[in-house]
Formats: C-alpha cells, structure tokens, sequence
C-alpha cells in the first residue's frame, strides 16, 4: 500500500459536503466563464485561464488540496472531489495554466523546500505567479534519470551560481511562465540518479529561450525551452546538490487521481456529442452503429466507476503499486475510443479541418479530439511504461536485467 | 452489517484458490450450509438482507474455483418468489429452498403458451435442474412453479461445452404450472430478477477471470524458454499488463453498479453483465494463446474458464444485445 | 510490355523516397512529362494502355513521399473521357490532359440537379481545382464537363486537416454543363470510374502505409531509450511486426485485385480499398504511439501521413460503406 | 532471398495445367470419399485417412512434390497448387494422417538419409508406412533447441544402439504411426544445438509408449510419446551424431506455402458458412453484422491471395526470410476471427457442445472452430515466435543478447 500523501483529513461530513456544493454551483451559475470555447487565439486562452485561476482563488476554490493555513485550504479529499464533480458539471474550464503551480511547484516547495523559498513563492503563486516545469529533454522521453541538461557551478561575488546548458521539451504552458522547477544534471560521475540537482528558476533569466510547439491538431499546450548559460543561484536549489531525484519524486506524484477523474466526468457529459453525430447522420437506427456506442457508453462509464473507486482508495489509504497506470492506461484507451467513435461517424465533414477549442478533450471537433488523446497515451508517462509498471509492480513479474544493452 | 470482504474470506475458506471444478452436491449442501441463500433475501422473509453485491460477492469467490453447483439460479428464483406477491405456501417454499431444496429459475429463453393453469413449450437454461423437485419459469406468459414430477413435464439434458455446468432444456406439455406473477407483477419480478442476474453473472465472470488471470501469470512465470522465464518477455509482460487493465475497468463498473444494483435502470445492470462477461472472454482468449500448447489439453484447467465465459455471454441476454441497448439508451438520454 | 518494377522504380526516381510533400506544380509538370497520364489511358485514344495497375505502382511509389500532385484526380477524369461516347473535342481534350492540362474528377458526392443544360448544387471533392480551368463531375444527374470560368461557377476551398492535399466545393447555379454521359451510359462510366478510384486511393494509403512503417522502425532503431535502442524491447518488436502483416496481407489483396480490376465487381474493389485505408490508418495511428511525443509535433513527418489516411477513408464510399456493401454480397452470393 | 528447394522444375504449360485440373476434377466427381464429415471416432477418421492416401497414389496425386522417378511425382509447384486448390474445391478430406510422411519424413531421408535408408523407407510411405514427428517436449515449445530426450550410445552384439529415455509431445497422429523421426541429445557439453542427433525410430520398439492428448475439442489430433529405455540401432541414425540440428532443418522447412493455400481456399469456401448463420439467425438485415460479415470477407480474400502470393514467390524463386510468418499469422488470425465471429452469431445454440468433424478447421461446430484455430497461432512455431522472426529478420530489429538471463 502507498500512504497517500497530505491527504489525512477525515472524510468530512455529509451535510457539510451538500452546502459546499450547493454553494459551488450557485457560485458557478453566476461566475463561471462564458464563451471559453469560441477562444481561437492562445495568448487570448491563456489569460482567460489566469483571470478564472484568480476568480477562483478569491472565491475559495482554487486550493482546496493546500493546508488550512492558506485561504480555500485545508478541505480533505472527499471535498476536493466535489469541487471537482462541479466544476466538470458546470463545463467551467479546466486550469491548464495553474495547475502545475498549485500541484507540482506546491508539492515540491512545501515538502522539499526551504522556509525561505516557501515565503518567497507559495503565496506567489496565489497571487498568479505561474510555474512550468523543465523535466523531459529530447531523447529522454520516459526515461527521467537519463536526463542531460548541464550545471556547472560557479563563483560570482553575488554567490555562486549554476551555470545552466540544455534544453527541456513537453514543458505545459511554459512560454506563460515566471518560474520554471528544473532538473539539472550537476555531475555524470555516480549513477544516473544520483547526479541530478533540482533548481527554482526564473524564467527571465538571461539566456533563457521558450519556444512554443506547434502541435498537429494547431495546439500549443507546450514549449521547448532552451538554456544557454543561464546562471541559476545556489540558493534557488531544493534540497542538497546531487538529491534532485528525490525531489522530483515529490512533484510527480503530486496528482493523479483528481485530475482523472475530472476528465473521466468530462467525457461522460461529453457522449451527448455522440449522440448528436449519431442523429445527425441518421445512424439512429443502424443496429450496429448502436451497438458501438453502447460499448463506448459503457467503457467511459466503467472508466469513471475506476476513477472514482482510484480516488476513493486514495481517501481509505488502501491505494496499491500500480493502480494509478491502470487509471491512466484505461482513460487514455476510452479517450482514444470516443474521439475515434466520433471520427468514424462523422465522415468527410471531420476532415475538413475546423477551429480547436484550447483546454478540453472533448470538444466535438473529432480529429482534433483525436491527435489530442495521444497526450495521454504518450505524455506523463507513456502507456508502456505504465504496463511495465503494471507488469512488474503488481503482478510481480521479472523485471529486465538492469545492465542489458545492446 | 456484515462487510462483503467478509463475505469473500468465508467463500474463499470454504472454496479454497486452485481447488477448481468441485463436486456439485457437496458444493450445494456447503452453500446451503454457509448461509449464502439468505443473503440476498429480504429480511421479513427470514433473509439476511445484505443486498445483491453481498450475493455478488460470495458468487464472484465461487467463479474463481469454477463453481458447479448452482446457486445463482438458485438465488433468481429466490429473488423472483420473494419479489412474488403472496400466495399459499410461499414462506414454506422461501424457507425449504433457503434450507437446500434446490430451485432454478431458468436462465435463458422460454418459449411456452398457457392454457388455462397448463403450460405447453420449452423451457431453455435450467441449470442441474436434475437436482430439482421444481423450477420457476419465467416467460412472457408470467413467472409459474412447475412441478417436475407432473404430468406433461420432461427433463432434456442439454450437453455444454463448459463442463463446468449441467443444463437443461424443459419441455412442457399441457403441463400444470401455479403462476405466482402475471401482467404487471410479471415485469416487475422480471425487472428484479433481472437486476440480480445481471450482477450475478457478472461477478462470476470476473471471479473466473481474475483467477484465469493470475493463472495465466504464474504459468509464465514458471516456464521457461530460451532459458529464461516466459514471464520476462517484454511483449507477453505487455499483454498480461493490458489484460489486467481490463479486469480492473470491469471490476470497477461491477462494483459501482452491484452497489447500486436496486435502483439502476436494467439496462445500466445488463450492459455492466456484458462488459464482465466481455472482459471473462477477452482474458481467457488470450490466457490459451499465452499458455501455449498446454492450454489446449483437456487435463490443464484453463480451457474450463473460457468455455464457462462463453457461455456466460450469453446468459440473461448476449453482450451484442445489451451494447445495442446500453446505445439505445444512451441515445434516448 | 513494360514492368510494373520500372514504373515503381521511374516514380522513385523522379520522387525519392525521404523527400515529403514536394512542391505541387513542379510534381505535376513532372508527371506530366514522365508521361503518368497516358499509363492507364487505352492505346487507340493515344495512351500506353498498361491498364489500371500501372498507374497503380505509380500512385503507390508517389504515395511514399505524400505526392501533392492531383495525378488521382486526373487519371479519373481521363478514364471516365476515355468511357464515355464519342463527343466533339473528346480526343482534343484527352491530348490536352494527357500534356498537363489539369482536369479533375470530383472524388466526393456531388449533390446538384440538372435544368436542361444547366446544372446547379454543391460537388464535393474536388482536388487542387485552383490548378483547373474545367472538372468533370460525377453525379447521380450524369457526368458533366463544367468550365470553371463559367458564370454562375465558384470554387470554395475546403481546409484539411491533410495538409499534402488541397479540396475545394464547387458551387453551381444555374452553371452551363456539358453533359457526356447520362443514363446507362453513366452507370457504366461509374463504375469504370469506381475500378480506378478503388485501385489509385488504396495504392496511395499502401504507399504511404509502407513509407510510414519504415519511417517509425528506423526511428526505433535510432532512438535510445534506458540505455538501449527502443526497436529492442520486445513489446514495440511484436507491434512493428503485426503491423507488417497488416500491410503485406493488405498489399496482397491490392496486388491480386488491382491486376483483375478491369473484370472485378466494384464491390470488390470498394472492399479491397477499404481494407487498404484502414490499414493506413492502423499503421499511421500506432506509428504515433510508437513515436512518443516527437510524433505529436508538427514539424516531424509522421502525424502528415496519418491525416492522409483519414482522408482517404473518406474518398469514394468509407469503410463502413464497403464493409457493408461486401458483407451484403457475400450473403448474396 | 531463399532458394526454393526442390523446386527448381520449370513452370509448366497453361494446357497442361487446364488438363491436369480437368482430369483431376473428373476423378474427384468419382472418387473422392463421402460420409467423411460424420465420422464419430478417431480411429474410423485414421483409417479413412488411409485408405484415401492410398487412393490417391493409385491415382498418382498423392506426391506430386516427389522427384518424377516415382509415381505421380516430378510435378512442379505450380502443378502441386492446381491439385490442392481441386482438392479443397471439392471439399475431399485432407491428408492429415499421410502428410507428415510425404513432407517431413520423405525431405528428410531425400535430402540427409544413406541409400540403404532411402530404399527401405521411401518406397514404403507409398505403400501406407506411415511416419509421426518426435521434436517438441514439455518444457521446450518454441525452444527446439532446448531438447533434453537423452539418448547414450550403448554396445550390443547385434550393434551399437542409442538408448533413449524422454517424453515428446504435439506429435501429430502418432497414436496411428508406424515409424518416427526423432530427436535427441547425445551431448549435454556442447553448445544446445550441437548436442541433438537424428533418429528413425521404430513406433513398435519395446519402451515407445503412446499417449493421445485428449484436446479441449475433444479432438485426439496429437500424442505424447513415452521413451523408456528404447533401444534404436545406430544404422537408424540420419547424419553423424550431433549433427541433428541441421537435418531437422530439412523437415521443419519441407513445407508451408501449400498447406496454407490449401486451407486459405477451404475457409473462404467456408464462409458459406456464416451466411447461413446470418440468415438462419435473422441477421439479414442487421448493417452492423454485414459489416462484420463483410471486413471477415475480405479479410479472407486477403489471406488467400496472400498465401497464393506467397507459392508464386517460391515458385519464382524470390522468397524472402518471414515471409512464411507472415502467411502463417495471417491465416491464424483470420482462422480466429472467423470462428469467432460464428460463436457469436450462432448465439446460444453454439454453447450445446456437438460431435466434431476432423480433419477441417471450418466445420460450421463453431466453438470447436474457435478452439481448433489456436492449433495454428500456437503449434509450428507460435504466433509469438513468428513476431520475433519477423521483427527480427525482416525488418531488422535488434535481437535480445543470447546471454541474457535473469
């Protein structure tokens, strides 16, 4: 069993669950954002994601996972589920350009950091202070500990500094970014792990360079980012030189079960899309074409009842090695499905390319839904590595000999 | 309340992991012995009440072990008398079957006209109805007790496949059948019992496919070729992986639904029946392929799951017909 | 008679393979002068007559590098001019074609009513018509050379999602239509249209199904990940290797259809395309997932052939379509 | 590319073939067995096997593969195709029980035996000798090299012999067999494949027991032979001692390309079949399950002009390495999914279990279809192993290290 972490709040009570929703939805039917979808400019979506991250935080409800102490903290994970059944409900936006500031760099500053770097960035963040993350680097997609992004570390009369070289890819919104948590490469003498260091940087540093990526369904969820001498201070590092991977391990498992189960729900809302496509090309009565969305109807509904079941394992403590690769493996799958579904079935009309709708993956648009839910058999850990995970971790068969190559 | 993780160690104790294919009157006596008729049974009736998942549960144990004696028509017909209004003698008949009087409700069609209080047709989907005094039918003349002994009634072995099961088809002649529910009262005994059939073959299924997969992993494990063991092989390690994804969507969407199996729409319940009874096919299809020759003989216990998840499929409506509805449904919503 | 080998091997040439998506005119201009348009052209209307399957191993090599040109389009048209009857400037014309002059045939519905001789509606699937000053379009109305020039004509380009093709709607009203075929004579120019469009749509998705599967295996072979070259693990190994089957069963069926086009049912064909698409699509979609992230950038080729795929699904009747039209003449048959 | 072995003799004339397929077409009519689909008991199956061998040698189409000194031999492939594609057309029983003799034992002893070995067997086999195959073992599969049947070189006065203790399995009839080619280890010191020997071994030697494999089917297509201190004389050896590798090599390569031809044509004949399921069932009008039924159609289509693609390649001398994978795969697969697709269709009726037909992989019992199709994705080389030949070998992925253990 895996302790879950941060999340030993009792369950809280049924009726004080009831208000908070009730609140919510009320709140939601009078600020939730309008036309979020028609948004065909990404710069235009990423501000209209920074003003409802700050919507929601004056509101209480943007932090429900972070401690009491901070304003709409302190609520267990049963509420958190709430908030986010509501949210997915009410078809508000997701928050892509916060969420890796309010998990990831919230995880990893408030277990790994020092007093220092939590007051100077935690309350940052509620304020809109956005973070990226700078992990994967090309040519080392799944494989994290292979990374080669080079520090040096160096005197200067202010300090001393890293001096940083490399590149990182697949960094969420980055080129909306103030800070970036980077896993650098500060000696190649011991074993992979052991010579990585984790740094808090500045995006405006010299020599820091963001490019978007043009993604093939017109997407520009991520950026490469490219850096060229950039001097990094000593004391922005988490923990000790060398002792990156364990922080980094603080910032992966920072959320899984939450996320999933939003989009779980999302997807559900969504098989209405389906049912439009089906009526509108006349498919109603064509049995086999019934039979296949059924399938599909039942497959989302099994992936959300897996969702659910994950999250509520996560809340019991009894969650196991594994389950999360299962959660994300079975989610992908249905998301490939339904796009595919919607693909099929509306014929030529689905390859005429139309405008995307940023920050949802299941927009109707179904080519676009398509190339989308590649993200999630690829990124976060692609689908094979999480059957490696599954294979090996729980059902406990061998792994391969480590020191195997060719 | 009694947990249902308590439910299943009792089950696995009296049915052991690996101790497959048990005999069949021993199997029924130590059913009826451990209570688990009662626990589906409403309370007022001298039941447990635990609900259909508490069924489910000790039934998804049992699958594991390929378990031969028939207590999930059993607990149909159970369902169906205790849902019937009253008539004379029902407490009597609720209280003998739940003392281990074998009563089967039949399991797939019945095609059957009344005339007057006889019965005339066929009946298909009795399981071991060889153990039986009498059977509920249930068709669309309504649900009737049929006394097996009576006049005009003949027992017809159906031989399966799934060795694990006996089956038979009733043919009635002019026979006297007691309906116990007609018109109205009939769709609901049918929705009722629906309900639990679907969470019953359901939980069988995976039971059967979880222990298929967990032999199958254990096999590779063991075996070996090109001196190392089958269970490192990258591309089989992947199959397994997905295999295991599989059953744990379907577990969930059981558990989810079982749970909440007295108020959910049929449809939701036989769709849920078709994904488990999918998932029990699609693992022991590929259990045989990854066992190898071995899976192909008759002595080596695999083969019983995919033949017993075949026939699950079509149990209670075929997994084509519930993916036709569930999109029927879907559509309407 | 020349070798179906020294076509492939001229069209390799004239298109090496690794060098995408190159530019459209001067693709065209080259085909033309290669003397493409005169393969499958019969030998009394000045053409090589070689026949269907020639012009096959060309749009098979081209459909490697993701061609640009409209040689499809062009190569339907000139077989539905070869078709029809005899009408004044029809030789005229097909020495024009065959020289470079671009004529396309619609390669999707064509929903437009005919007003003696004017026609008026939406055709769908035209190609590259930018490059035209006339189109013949296909409709249930007959087949109609339409001059683009022509009042009441507007082409409306149709974005893609494939960006190695350019479509437009050609919207009619009241445009003046010449007719040159109607009636059975349509039919027959249908479905001798349809033999082309079936063999020249599948020997593009092989093409470029082959092109996308050595594309992914080599990037394997290079790519490291874990200290080892990701074509070692065993799990992609098995993927790579199914979806080899996948094309060479595919390649197999275009093989023996494409030889036998000029005799085959166009139910044949239709299904024998239809397989050819999907298998595209089936390689194009894993190919992406073999590729991880990189697949899902613009800039690297991969994702440009997978959009081709889609595409071609949809050109001449969709998968769904043949299927079905296949399943009900096996029934008949 | 690989040579074509023996089948070097020139194309043969398209009137010869027309006269060829019309003589045999006329002999069918007349000749070919009736009943043999009801055939209840395996042993009644055997002998009408026999007997239909030898009928077929009287009239010279039994070994058309044979050099042409003997009878009804020296046709070529071409030729070799017209008969097996007649003798599906028909619908005339297989040739299981002979098969393996006419393959496997006569490539064997025509290519590696001594004369005195070729003259006592090789007319035999037309006079109904009949041969099985003791390759495979409990523990080995795939792994032929991984033998460990252990045979010592013991003296006698009438001549050395081997004495031979082991077990084999998947022997194919071999409860009907009057002779076996063997493998053995003779060497457990050097490496695996250079320690196996080659055998004819005699089914009536004391010590040889025969166990048939009752199939899940309940089919008795297989046997595990028994080895209990079996004596066979040295002169039964084919090749020297620890050379059996390479002579088993002639066996397994006797044959593909014909058998699935033949097979190929027979379940595309066979889709009959499920036409009458979907009629008999209603499904006539159900565009869900023509579509099923169609993609079935033409993936059958697909495997035969495969398969027949496969023979021209040989024929022509340009077979390439995994090419046999391919077909073999490609049929397996097909065979599944068309059993499968039967199973589901014929609904409930298919779960009564009834009398089997043997010899024929698409007898309409569809569940035992189903199962008899795993003989082929499992049995000669599995579909497994066929992934690895074609990864490996045709597109020129990288073998896992030999050394490789855990």
């Amino acid at each position: 069993m895996i302790a879950a972490q941060g999340m030993t709040l009792p369950v809280t009570d049924q009726a004080s669950l009831d208000t908070l929703r009730s609140d919510l939805r009320t709140w939601l039917a009078a600020n939730k954002p309008q036309g979020w979808r028609d948004i065909t400019d990404h710069k235009a979506f990423a501000e209209s994601q920074r003003q409802w991250f700050l919507k929601l935080v004056e509101a209480g409800y943007a932090v429900p996972h972070w401690p009491a102490e901070w304003p709409g903290g302190g609520r267990g994970l049963t509420e958190q589920k709430v908030i986010y059944e509501e949210l997915a409900a009410a078809d508000a936006p997701r928050l892509l350009l916060s969420f890796l500031s309010t998990y990831h760099a919230y995880a990893t500053l408030h277990e790994c950091a020092n007093a220092e770097q939590k007051a100077r960035y935690l309350p940052a963040i509620l304020e809109g202070e956005t973070w990226c993350q700078g992990f994967s680097e090309p040519g080392a997609g799944s494989d994290l500990a292979g990374i080669k992004c080079k520090a040096e570390r160096v005197s200067r009369p202010e300090g001393d500094v890293y001096v940083v070289n490399g590149q990182k890819v697949w960094s969420t919104m980055a080129q909306y970014a103030d800070m970036c948590l980077l896993l650098v490469r500060t000696s190649t003498e011991k074993a992979k792990q052991a010579g990585i260091t984790y740094l808090l940087m500045d995006m405006k540093t010299p020599g820091v360079t963001v490019r978007p990526i043009e993604q093939i369904q017109g997407d520009e969820e991520f950026a490469e980012i490219f850096l060229d001498n950039v001097e990094v201070p000593v004391s922005q590092r988490v923990g000790e030189e060398g002792a990156g991977w364990a922080v980094a391990q603080a910032t992966l498992s920072s959320e899984r079960g939450l996320t999933l189960l939003e989009l779980s729900n999302r997807m559900h809302s969504a098989l209405a899309r389906v049912s439009e496509l089906i009526r509108a090309h006349g498919h109603g009565d064509d049995r086999g074409v019934l039979r296949d969305f059924g399938a599909l109807v039942t497959q989302v509904d099994a992936v959300c009842a897996l969702a659910d079941r994950f999250l509520e394992n996560r809340i019991a403590g009894i969650e196991r090695v594994g389950d999360a690769s299962i959660v994300k493996n079975a989610y992908s799958r249905a998301l490939r499905a339904y796009s595919a579904l919607g693909v099929r079935l509306g014929g030529i009309a689905e390859q005429y390319r139309a405008p995307i709708t940023f920050g949802d993956l299941n927009t109707g648009n179904w080519m676009a839904d398509f190339m989308n839910s590649y993200a999630w058999t690829i990124a976060g850990g692609s689908e094979e590595i999480q059957r490696n995970i599954i294979a090996e971790r729980m059902l406990e068969m061998p792994r391969e000999p480590k020191g195997w190559t060719l | 309340m009694i947990e249902l993780s308590e439910l299943r160690d009792s089950a696995t104790k009296a049915f052991p992991a690996g101790a497959i294919l048990p005999n069949r009157e021993e199997s029924w006596q130590l059913a009826a012995e451990m209570g688990w008729l009662l626990v589906d049974l409403p309370e007022d009736l001298g039941g447990l009440g635990l609900g259909r998942d508490a069924a489910g549960a000790i039934v998804q144990e049992l699958g594991k072990v390929l378990c031969t004696a028939p207590l999930i028509p059993a607990l149909l017909a159970l369902r169906g008398l205790a849902s019937a209004p009253d008539f004379d003698g029902k407490a009597e008949l609720i209280e003998r079957i739940c003392g281990g009087e074998y009563v089967p409700l039949n399991m797939l069609s019945a095609k059957v006209s009344a005339n007057g209080t006889t019965l005339s047709g066929t009946v298909s989907g009795l399981f071991d109805a060889d153990m039986a005094g009498q059977v509920l039918v249930g068709s669309s003349e309504g649900y009737h007790l049929v006394d097996l002994a009576a006049p005009g009634v003949q027992l017809v072995e159906r031989p399966l496949w799934d060795e694990s099961r006996k089956l038979y088809d009733l043919e009635l002649n002019g026979a006297e059948a007691r309906l116990i529910a007609g018109g109205n009262q009939s769709a609901i005994l049918h929705d009722e019992i629906a309900r639990t059939a679907h969470v019953l073959v359901a939980a069988d299924s995976l039971g059967g496919a979880s222990a298929t997969l967990d032999l199958t992993v254990e096999y590779l494990k063991v075996r070996k070729q090109f001196d190392r063991p089958l269970a490192m092989f990258q591309a089989l390690k992947h199959r397994c992986a997905d295999l295991r994804i599989a059953l744990t969507v379907a577990e969930a969407l059981y558990e989810a639904r079982a749970a909440a199996a007295d108020s959910a729409p049929v449809v939701d319940l036989g769709a849920m029946k078709g994904l488990a009874t999918d998932t029990y096919r699609l693992i022991t299809e590929d259990a045989i392929q990854l066992h190898g020759g071995i899976g192909l003989t008759q002595e080596y216990p695999v083969h019983h799951y995919m033949k017993r998840a075949m026939l699950n499929l079509q149990l209670c409506g075929s997994l084509d017909h519930w993916r036709e509805q569930a999109g029927r449904a879907a559509l309407a919503a």
